[in-house]
């Protein structure tokens, strides 16, 4: 086709870009417009890359992945979002190949009595797959942009009148849950303002705004207050296979608080923010940014003799989480794991 | 084949290979008893597979043994339903056997390298008993150039911990050292995770292991420490102890214990079973699961 | 320093001028109001006007060398800017820096072993097709210093619009975009009056980023961020500010001790323009201060943006480098730290852990070896049992041996350490190796290829290198002395090792002679380390050893005598010239200005000489004995014609005074022209070079030797004043009605 | 006053009617005496409630009877509680207050009546009753800076406040409604720039300390007592007994109106509590024989003592008990700003400890920066962080150690808000939790959360200067906005392994052993 070579330099600067943007490590940077973003890019890689089987496609897909997900480990969206893209190709080639969905299951107990062939190649090239695969993404980027409503929708079903609800830091889901329960009903909404960022001010603002009673605390009043709370409401940056979570730092204080006085807790996020890995490595979910957030450079000369530590997340085990709220639904952190093979194929689960 | 023959053909498999998974070794005489069979029917081979793993539980009264040979009896049925003709059917099952215990025969390897991620630079290591799942786990780790520490329980009565150590722990060149069985709650508060095999992995999602591993799942518990347990998914039995009471007798005590029928209260079991609550993950080669997992893969097994 | 007096008639606040650095750190004084001759900051308010047509494409200039020798003899192997930092080269911090802000064309212009230079950016990210930021690189070995680089830079008309002008050894993350539109702001509003605007970080003193050699203490007017006084603080005890400071209707005066310089400075293409047109400034100091000092006969205003978040130093000495190397490792610097690997170099790619620990890929490390915090460890490197490890940096593919103790030191690449070796603050270039039991103090150098050991103690602030000390020489008279090198690759190891120095296996010159001369060691461990925090260590300067652009005011502000005469002679050269070839007024003020800077004369003793000068004129042209007519008849036109020049010094009260006392002083020595005297003052005040009220002022002084009644005495000078006098009564009197 | 109402009513009848029907005729003796414990009762009971002016004694009327008049009068407390309640319903008529201020001259007048009793052995009696009485006086009742909800507490307050000349602070914002019971003042305008605060009423010392506290310059329990009993010492060196006053009275009267500026400027904390009740009975213990100046002089030294034992020396036996508990190597974790945590860990320093600190800070206040400097100064290798970031910290942590602001009755630490969290998570965490606290911080009161006696500092502290925070500025004017910056919080005993006081290491659940061992030594 003509342009082609254009087409790919003009994609290899925006990923370029992208990448970048990821490695400024972009505050205000929200998981879903990371999702977005990946998905966009991968389907123009998928529409103007040079491949010929579905097998040259997910090696494709995977070197891109690669450098996306390294350029900030703590954005897993990115990653998850190129795993969900390989699934799909599978799918695709699979319906493709005339394969039965469920024959190509998470692996189990079952398959491993029965199926037969220990692998499968992707070999066979297939000229439909380009569209199909595309046609698939799309649906997966619709999606995308229905989950913060669809979460919200619940919210009435979770907020009685007159709670006193609390939640921590600054997201978008959580807000956009919260006010759409207050256009049926009263509850009092108290937000840790999450130092040393403070994005619990702009959370506090934004719902003050909509006329909900908001009450804005520093960190060290959670435990404080939370005898007073009936519901603890958060947002998270990553669900991982075990069902724990990677949120913003001082989530697990508050879990943990709210376990104390048995207050439940939930987790509002969407799908794309599961992530088939388990906390083995934690230290690559933390994120540390400039002691100055914590410790102003003017401190002078003691900060050549200390160490400042500033960890952008947390990590809150599966026992202290009550429930997650996904675009699909309520679930208990044991079925997290459920979800996930339904989400992601095991061989995917490092790229 | 007769009894003599079959249980033969598990003492040699056990002979020939150390290493193989008692569950294995039965599979392996299962399918050479299969091979052998002179019977017509598909009823008829079930019947007499039935009786051959009762003769091989009698031989060791594992858990592991009788979790073998339920798989192998649900994956003659399996097979037997998708093709009618005996002969027919029968050599697809000998094929899909052999290619059956090639998969679990990696599955040891396939755990080892989920699991070695999980043990960070400089952990310290609580183990119990004898398990060579584990062992390949800690060998994966050393590999890896982590540096760790791993404390064992001797695990009387019959010392399996130290006789561990010595055949098997001391290759790798990390420090190891064996404690009490009594002093695993003086050991737990330093140590960062807990790893344990398992005999068999039951519905609920917990396990049943070497006397003494619940006793160390409760510490670490209590001490918040993470609880982890490695295990081929064929160990996986269609069982749920509501608690210890509920094992089987046949699972507690060892076959020739069992025959001797003396009353069994004096004599010590050789097993616990440990409940989901304790456990924070499984590691089996169909992946990591949370115990919640297990019966659902038992499920979409047996249902 | 202004006479009190001065003050007096102005009736300002009093203005300490031995004021402590600290004292006076952030120190807010009100400016006296009244006749103050300075022109006021205009053009303090912002805000976006509609027609605001999108800014150029954003370019940087970045000079690749730094003119001087501070990193001799490590940077004899290795050009500065491509010394690893956290084990990633300056020069890639300083470009990732300007591409993160949004610098699309950059400029390297390098000299001393531009061809490394040249080779590794080919090799890097940024010569890349996607890379947003195009990288040119120019290079020229007649760049002497960052003056040329910009004359250059002119002459070629490379920069279309404002640029930003950094040094290749600036580590920062600041977004100058805040700045940069501040900047355009002002030149929109106040037509290009202000041609620069410095970045400073905001740190407090004492700081360990904050380098005492460049330590800087300034003036600025706090509404309108203008630069008003600029001055390096090193090794001086007490400041001087010009009173015309506090005297100018500046609302806002505010004298800084908490500002850091990043070396980072948002140019207009004037400034190109400005160095091509004064041939002698050398660096951006000069620059500086001559913007700063005639400010009106230029008219270029300099303004500073100060950022209290963000990061931004500039690794001018190995102190800096130890510096802002633990900096980098303490994440100050983040986004831009060692595991994001910003130069997407595969080899560098590292985990962080707990303690600020990183490390590379397949890093090995021995039972029992413990990484404290801080540290940063390269690919394929190999550390034995039992090692101790604490804020240090270890290049890649080193081999560290058992029992080893590293505290504070920076390994670069391809290090051998044998076992038991203990290395404090010390740095050990490429393929250097230490041998058994070797013990590095602090502030030991060895650069590459070195051997030490074994079983030796370094002690503290050796400096071992494969170029031996005596090759320096030849290039002293070098005005780069980068630049000279080159040549001298072919001479090494002329004479065999010292063992004693370098350990019975070692290779290498010892650089600093121990006993027999304390100054050169000092110098050496100065030039390299610089002066460590704790003053009374800096005795010496390093002004003969790098001519560099620290060289004019590492001198102590009151000049030695024998300087003014030089200056005098030179002043009376350039008027005699100036008569013959009439030169106008102002190439003479740039004349004398330039002489001042290069003899680093205050403006009281320009103004003295000046004068005096004038004065004995007459003389010079026929030294026949001539009486007072004659003398005021050649005298007077002479006034004539320079009264500009006079008016160009001439401007706050003490200067007037100054002048005065200069006359004085003439006709002390000269006393048979006492009676001309009324008449050159006559002169002076028709000129209007001196204020009534100042001559005034002057004859009332009291504090006048005898002789100096007796000059008062004369009534030719009674008759002036008193007419003086009633002039100013009568206008007093216009006034009152 | 609910309370106060109903005690009053438990009170013997006898004290009641005299009110109902203004009976005038001789009372017996032994109902003399009967009336005479009352009174002495209805006194211990009013020296325990700080700032209250139970008998607030105009200090320049004259003595209207002659002494040694039968009295004819009902006790006082009652009717003060009374009138304080009835108050609201409306002005009262002259009789009522002739009534009531000649109840408070004769209330004097007995009062020092029953000191001569007790200290004849005519009142023999008296002197076995006093310890059964003793945690009679414990209960306590509510202070008006919990009871803000309430309109009558309230204006009480405010009338008391007039009366003592000291002004009234007004609340700043909007509270959030469960907290609407505490004071919630704006450190932009100190008590003393709306009223000019007549010399006469309150010693100049009292208003500079009054406005250190409310502006925050002196913080941490341990300061702010000393502090307190520094200028009390200075203000009894400027007491003169007015003419026919006797300073063992008279002086207490003249606290009361300090200490109440002082509780407007900022509520006292439990150590100026203990030292303020410790001071009244040192002075009410005075014998009138004693000279002024005497009496001056024993007093000034028992402040000295006070300081000396109780608060330096009780540091210094911590740190050595706490000494023990540091071992090489350890990690320990500290949180805020605690004088007394300091000093330990300094102290183990010096003797050679090796140990490395982690210094938890907290927004708004930020005060572990100065724990950081103060350690940094000394040598100590530090770590600091923000609260969020405990849970990151903590793995590492060997031991955590905490300052109190006080100790209460049923085992739980009061202290700066966030250290409850810090022991909650650590325990998360298996990590051993020690409070430091002197035992002059402990008090009768308990409390089981956070809410009800707590205190509210600025809540314009919240807002960040510069990024995203410059949003909250308007919160104000925004209805539905409120900012809470709480001070302290209350830790469950179960979260605290230990705490090292001056009498050695206890469990928290023992504080009210301590409590009445104390009581016993006073």
């Amino acid at each position: 086709m003509p342009g082609a070579a254009e087409k790919e330099s003009e994609l290899s600067e925006r990923i370029e870009a992208f990448v970048a943007r990821l490695k400024q490590g972009g505050e205000r940077f929200s998981s879903e417009e990371a999702a977005r973003q990946t998905v966009g890019l991968l389907r123009k890689i998928i529409g103007h890359g040079r491949w010929g089987s579905a097998g040259e496609l997910m090696a494709l897909i995977r070197k891109e992945g690669k450098r996306m997900t390294a350029a900030q480990p703590s954005e897993t969206t990115v990653g998850n979002m190129v795993r969900r893209v390989l699934k799909i190709i599978r799918e695709e080639y699979g319906r493709l190949h005339g394969r039965s969905e469920e024959s190509d299951q998470q692996e189990s107990l079952h398959k491993l009595l029965t199926s037969g062939g220990l692998s499968e190649d992707f070999n066979t090239p297939y000229p439909p797959l380009r569209a199909n695969v595309i046609e698939a993404i799309s649906e997966l980027l619709i999606e995308l942009e229905g989950t913060t409503d669809n979460i919200a929708m619940q919210a009435l079903e979770h907020i009685h009148s007159n709670e006193v609800i609390m939640t921590i830091g600054y997201s978008r889901t959580v807000e956009a849950f919260l006010k759409e329960a207050a256009r049926k009903r009263k509850f009092h909404v108290i937000v840790a303002e999450c130092a040393p960022f403070c994005q619990g001010h702009e959370m506090a603002v934004h719902l003050s705004k909509e006329e909900i009673e908001t009450t804005v605390m520093s960190d060290a009043a959670i435990f404080a207050v939370m005898s007073r709370v009936n519901k603890v409401i958060i947002g998270t940056k990553t669900i991982l296979a075990n069902g724990a979570l990677i949120a913003v730092s001082g989530t697990h204080t508050l879990a943990l608080a709210a376990k104390h006085h048995s207050t439940p807790l939930i987790v509002c996020a969407p799908m794309f923010k599961l992530s088939p890995q388990f906390p083995n490595e934690e230290d690559s979910f933390y994120k540390f940014v400039s002691p100055q957030e914590v410790l102003p450079f003017t401190e002078g000369e003691i900060l050549s003799k200390i160490n400042v530590h500033c960890p952008v997340f947390d990590y809150v085990p599966p026992e202290l989480i009550t429930l997650f709220i996904s675009n699909i639904g309520g679930n208990a952190p044991s079925y997290i794991y459920r979800l996930m093979s339904e989400l992601y194929h095991p061989d995917d689960h490092e790229l | 084949m007769n009894e003599a023959e079959l249980i033969e053909a598990f003492k040699a498999q056990m002979r020939e290979d150390p290493d193989v998974a008692s569950a294995v070794a039965a599979i392996r005489a299962l399918l050479e008893f299969l091979k052998r069979d002179k019977g017509e029917t598909i009823q008829g081979l079930r019947v007499n597979l039935k009786n051959a793993i009762e003769t091989l539980s009698g031989v060791d009264s594992s858990v592991a043994v009788s979790s073998g040979g339920e798989l192998f009896l649900r994956f003659i049925s399996l097979t037997s339903l998708e093709y009618s003709d005996y002969s027919k059917c029968k050599e697809i099952m000998i094929e899909r056997g052999e290619l059956f215990l090639r998969r679990i025969s990696l599955s040891r390897n396939k755990i080892a390298k989920l699991c070695h991620t999980f043990i960070k630079d400089g952990a310290q290591i609580l183990t119990h008993a004898y398990s060579r799942v584990v062992l390949r786990v800690l060998e994966a780790a050393a590999a890896s150039k982590k540096r760790f520490s791993v404390y064992i329980t001797e695990s009387q009565p019959d010392q399996a911990g130290q006789v561990y150590v010595n055949f098997a722990l001391s290759k790798l060149n990390v420090p190891v050292t064996v404690i009490l069985d009594a002093a695993v709650g003086y050991i737990m508060e330093k140590v960062n995770l807990v790893i344990v095999g398992a005999e068999g992995v039951v519905e609920s999602g917990g396990i049943i292991n070497k006397i003494g591993t619940n006793q160390m799942a409760v510490c670490a518990k209590a001490q918040n420490k993470p609880f982890y347990v490695v295990a081929e998914s064929f160990k996986f039995v269609r069982l749920f102890p509501l608690n210890q009471q509920d094992v089987p007798d046949k699972f507690k005590y060892k076959a020739d214990t069992l025959k001797t029928n003396r009353s069994l209260t004096e004599e010590h079991p050789w097993i616990d079973y440990t409940s989901p609550s304790l456990i924070t993950l499984l590691f089996t080669d169909l992946g990591v699961l949370t115990p919640s997992a297990v019966s659902d893969e038992l499920i979409k097994l047996y249902l | 320093m202004p006479s009190p007096s001065g003050i007096r008639t102005r009736g300002g606040p009093e203005a300490d001028a031995a004021e402590g650095p600290r004292a006076c750190a952030r120190r807010r004084m009100m400016a006296a109001r009244g006749s103050g001759r300075r022109g006021a900051g205009t053009g303090g308010a912002r805000g976006p006007d509609p027609q605001e047509e999108p800014p150029p494409p954003l370019q940087a200039v970045l000079v690749a060398d730094s003119f001087n020798r501070r990193f001799f003899p490590v940077s004899k192997d290795r050009p500065r800017v491509l010394l690893p930092l956290a084990n990633v080269a300056m020069i890639d911090y300083t470009l990732e820096f300007l591409t993160a802000t949004g610098v699309e064309e950059t400029f390297v212009f390098c000299c001393w072993k531009s061809a490394e230079i040249k080779e590794h950016l080919h090799k890097s990210k940024w010569c890349r097709r996607t890379s947003s930021n195009k990288v040119r690189i120019v290079t020229s070995d007649l760049y002497r210093s960052l003056g040329d680089v910009l004359r250059d830079v002119d002459a070629k008309s490379l920069v279309r619009s404002d640029f930003l002008l950094v040094s290749g050894d600036v580590v920062s993350n600041i977004n100058v975009s805040a700045a940069l539109e501040e900047h355009r702001m002002r030149r929109k509003l106040d037509k290009n009056v202000s041609v620069m605007t410095m970045i400073f970080k905001e740190s407090s003193p004492g700081h360990r980023a904050r380098c005492q050699e460049d330590d800087i203490i300034l003036a600025m007017d706090s509404t309108t961020n203008r630069v008003l006084h600029y001055q390096r603080t090193q090794e001086l005890k007490r400041f001087r500010f010009p009173m015309s400071l506090f005297q100018s209707n500046i609302e806002t005066v505010e004298v800084r001790y908490d500002l850091l310089d990043c070396h980072i400075s948002i140019c207009s293409p004037q400034v190109a323009e400005l160095f091509t047109d004064n041939f002698d400034y050398q660096s951006r100091d000069d620059f500086v201060r001559g913007l700063l000092v005639n400010e009106e006969v230029l008219g270029n205003q300099i303004h500073m943006h100060v950022t209290a978040e963000e990061y931004g130093a500039h690794v001018s000495n190995l102190l800096m480098y130890e510096a802002v190397c633990s900096d980098i490792i303490r994440r100050w610097v983040y986004p831009m730290t060692p595991e994001m690997n910003f130069t997407d170099d595969e080899t560098q790619s590292y985990t962080h852990s707990k303690h600020n620990i990183y490390r590379g890929a397949e890093v090995s490390l021995g039972h029992g070896s413990v990484l404290d915090e801080n540290v940063l460890i390269g690919q394929g490197t190999i550390i034995g049992s039992n090692c101790s490890i604490t804020n240090s940096v270890i290049g890649q593919n080193c081999k560290i041996g058992d029992e080893v103790i590293l505290d504070g030191a920076f390994l670069w690449n391809g290090v051998h350490v044998a076992d038991s070796v203990e290395i404090r603050q010390s740095i050990v270039c490429d393929e250097a190796e230490v041998k058994e039991k070797v013990k590095l103090n602090p502030h030991c150098v060895l650069t590459s290829q070195v051997v030490v050991g074994p079983n030796i103690t370094l002690p503290e602030g050796t400096v071992i290198s494969l170029h031996s000390p005596d090759e320096e020489e030849e290039d002293d008279d070098e005005f780069s002395d980068d630049s000279g090198v080159n040549k001298e690759e072919n001479k090494v190891k002329l004479k065999g090792y010292n063992k004693a120095e370098v350990g019975s296996e070692g290779r290498g010159y010892l650089w600093k002679a121990d006993d027999e001369n304390e100054a050169d060691e000092e110098e050496q461990r100065q030039s390299l380390w610089g002066p460590t925090l704790n003053p009374e260590e800096e005795s010496e300067t390093e002004s003969d050893l790098s001519l560099g652009s620290e060289q004019p005011d590492s001198r102590t502000a009151s000049p030695q005598l024998d300087d003014i005469k030089v200056f005098q002679n030179e002043v009376l050269g350039t008027l005699q010239r100036g008569e013959e070839e009439n030169i106008s007024c102002d190439n003479l003020v740039l004349e004398i200005n330039s002489l001042k800077y290069a003899y680093n004369i205050g403006l009281k003793e320009v103004m003295q000489v000046l004068s005096k000068v004038v004065m004995e004129f007459p003389f010079q042209q026929l030294d026949t004995e001539l009486d007072p007519q004659h003398y005021c008849v050649m005298l007077i036109p002479l006034l004539k014609k320079w009264s500009p020049v006079f008016k160009n010094y001439i401007k706050r009260a003490s200067d007037h005074l100054d002048a005065l006392s200069a006359i004085e002083e003439f006709f002390l020595e000269h006393d048979g022209f006492h009676t001309s005297i009324a008449k050159v003052l006559m002169t002076f005040y028709q000129l209007e070079i001196l204020a009534e009220e100042m001559i005034l002022f002057w004859f009332s002084q009291r504090d006048a030797s005898d002789k100096g009644r007796q000059l008062r005495k004369n009534q030719q000078l009674q008759k002036f004043i008193q007419w003086l006098k009633e002039a100013e009564e009568e206008s007093s009197e216009g006034d009152q009605d | 006053m609910a309370e106060r109402g109903g005690r009053s009513g438990a009170g013997p009848p006898l004290s009641r009617e005299p009110p109902a029907d203004g009976q005038t005729q001789e009372l017996s003796k032994e109902e003399k005496l009967q009336l005479r414990k009352e009174k002495k009762q209805q006194k211990k009971k009013r020296r325990d409630e700080k700032g209250q002016p139970a008998e607030s004694s105009i200090p320049g009327h004259p003595q209207a009877q002659p002494p040694g008049a039968a009295p004819p009068m009902p006790a006082p407390v009652p009717s003060e509680g009374l009138a304080g309640s009835e108050k609201p319903a409306g002005g009262k008529s002259k009789a009522e207050l002739r009534a009531e201020r000649r109840a408070k001259q004769e209330a004097d007048r007995a009062l020092k009546q029953t000191k001569k009793v007790e200290s004849t052995p005519a009142a023999a009696p008296a002197k076995p009753r006093l310890p059964p009485s003793e945690p009679q006086s414990m209960v306590k009742r509510v202070p008006e800076h919990v009871q803000v909800d309430d309109p009558a507490a309230q204006k009480r307050l405010a009338k008391k406040l007039e009366r003592q000349q000291v002004p009234l602070r007004p609340d700043y914002g909007a509270k959030v409604n469960l907290f609407s019971h505490l004071h919630q003042y704006s450190r932009k305008m100190p008590l003393t720039q709306q009223m000019s605060i007549p010399a006469t009423a309150i010693h100049p010392a009292v208003v500079r300390l009054g406005l250190q506290y409310s502006q925050g310059l002196l913080n941490g329990s341990n300061a702010r007592c000393l502090a307190l009993l520094q200028v009390f010492r200075q203000v009894i060196r400027d007491y003169s007994t007015p003419p026919n006053e006797e300073l063992s009275r008279d002086l207490v009267a003249r606290l009361k109106p300090y200490i109440s500026f002082l509780n407007q400027c900022r509520p006292l904390s439990a150590s100026m509590g203990n030292a303020i009740k410790y001071l009244k009975k040192e002075i009410s213990g005075l014998s009138s024989t004693l000279r002024e100046e005497e009496a001056k002089g024993k007093l000034q030294g028992s402040i000295d003592g006070y300081v000396r034992e109780k608060i330096q020396l009780a540091a210094e036996a911590i740190s050595k008990y706490a000494f023990e508990k540091i071992s090489d190597g350890d990690v320990i974790l500290v949180y805020g700003c605690s004088s007394l945590v300091n000093r330990t860990l300094c102290d183990a320093h010096a003797n050679g400890r090796a140990f490395r600190v982690i210094v938890v800070d907290s927004r708004p206040r930020l005060e572990g920066r100065d724990t950081l400097r103060r350690l940094v100064r000394k040598g100590i290798r530090c770590t600091y962080v923000m609260i969020t970031a405990i849970s990151y910290v903590l793995p590492e942590v060997s031991k955590v150690l905490l300052g109190a602001h006080a100790l209460l009755a049923n085992g739980s630490v009061m202290s700066r808000v966030g250290t409850s969290q810090i022991a909650l998570v650590s325990k998360a965490y298996n990590v051993p939790v020690l409070v430091c606290c002197e035992t002059y911080k402990f008090c009768e009161r308990v409390q089981t959360d956070s809410f009800v006696s707590n205190e509210l500092d600025d809540p314009d502290d919240l807002i960040v200067p510069g990024k995203g925070g410059a949003q909250l500025h308007g919160w104000k004017e925004n209805s539905s906005l409120r900012l809470l910056n709480l001070v302290y919080d209350v830790t469950p005993p179960e979260l605290v392994d230990l705490v090292i006081t001056d009498l050695g290491m206890i469990p928290c659940t023992s504080v009210p052993v301590v409590l009445r061992v104390k009581n016993v030594e006073q």
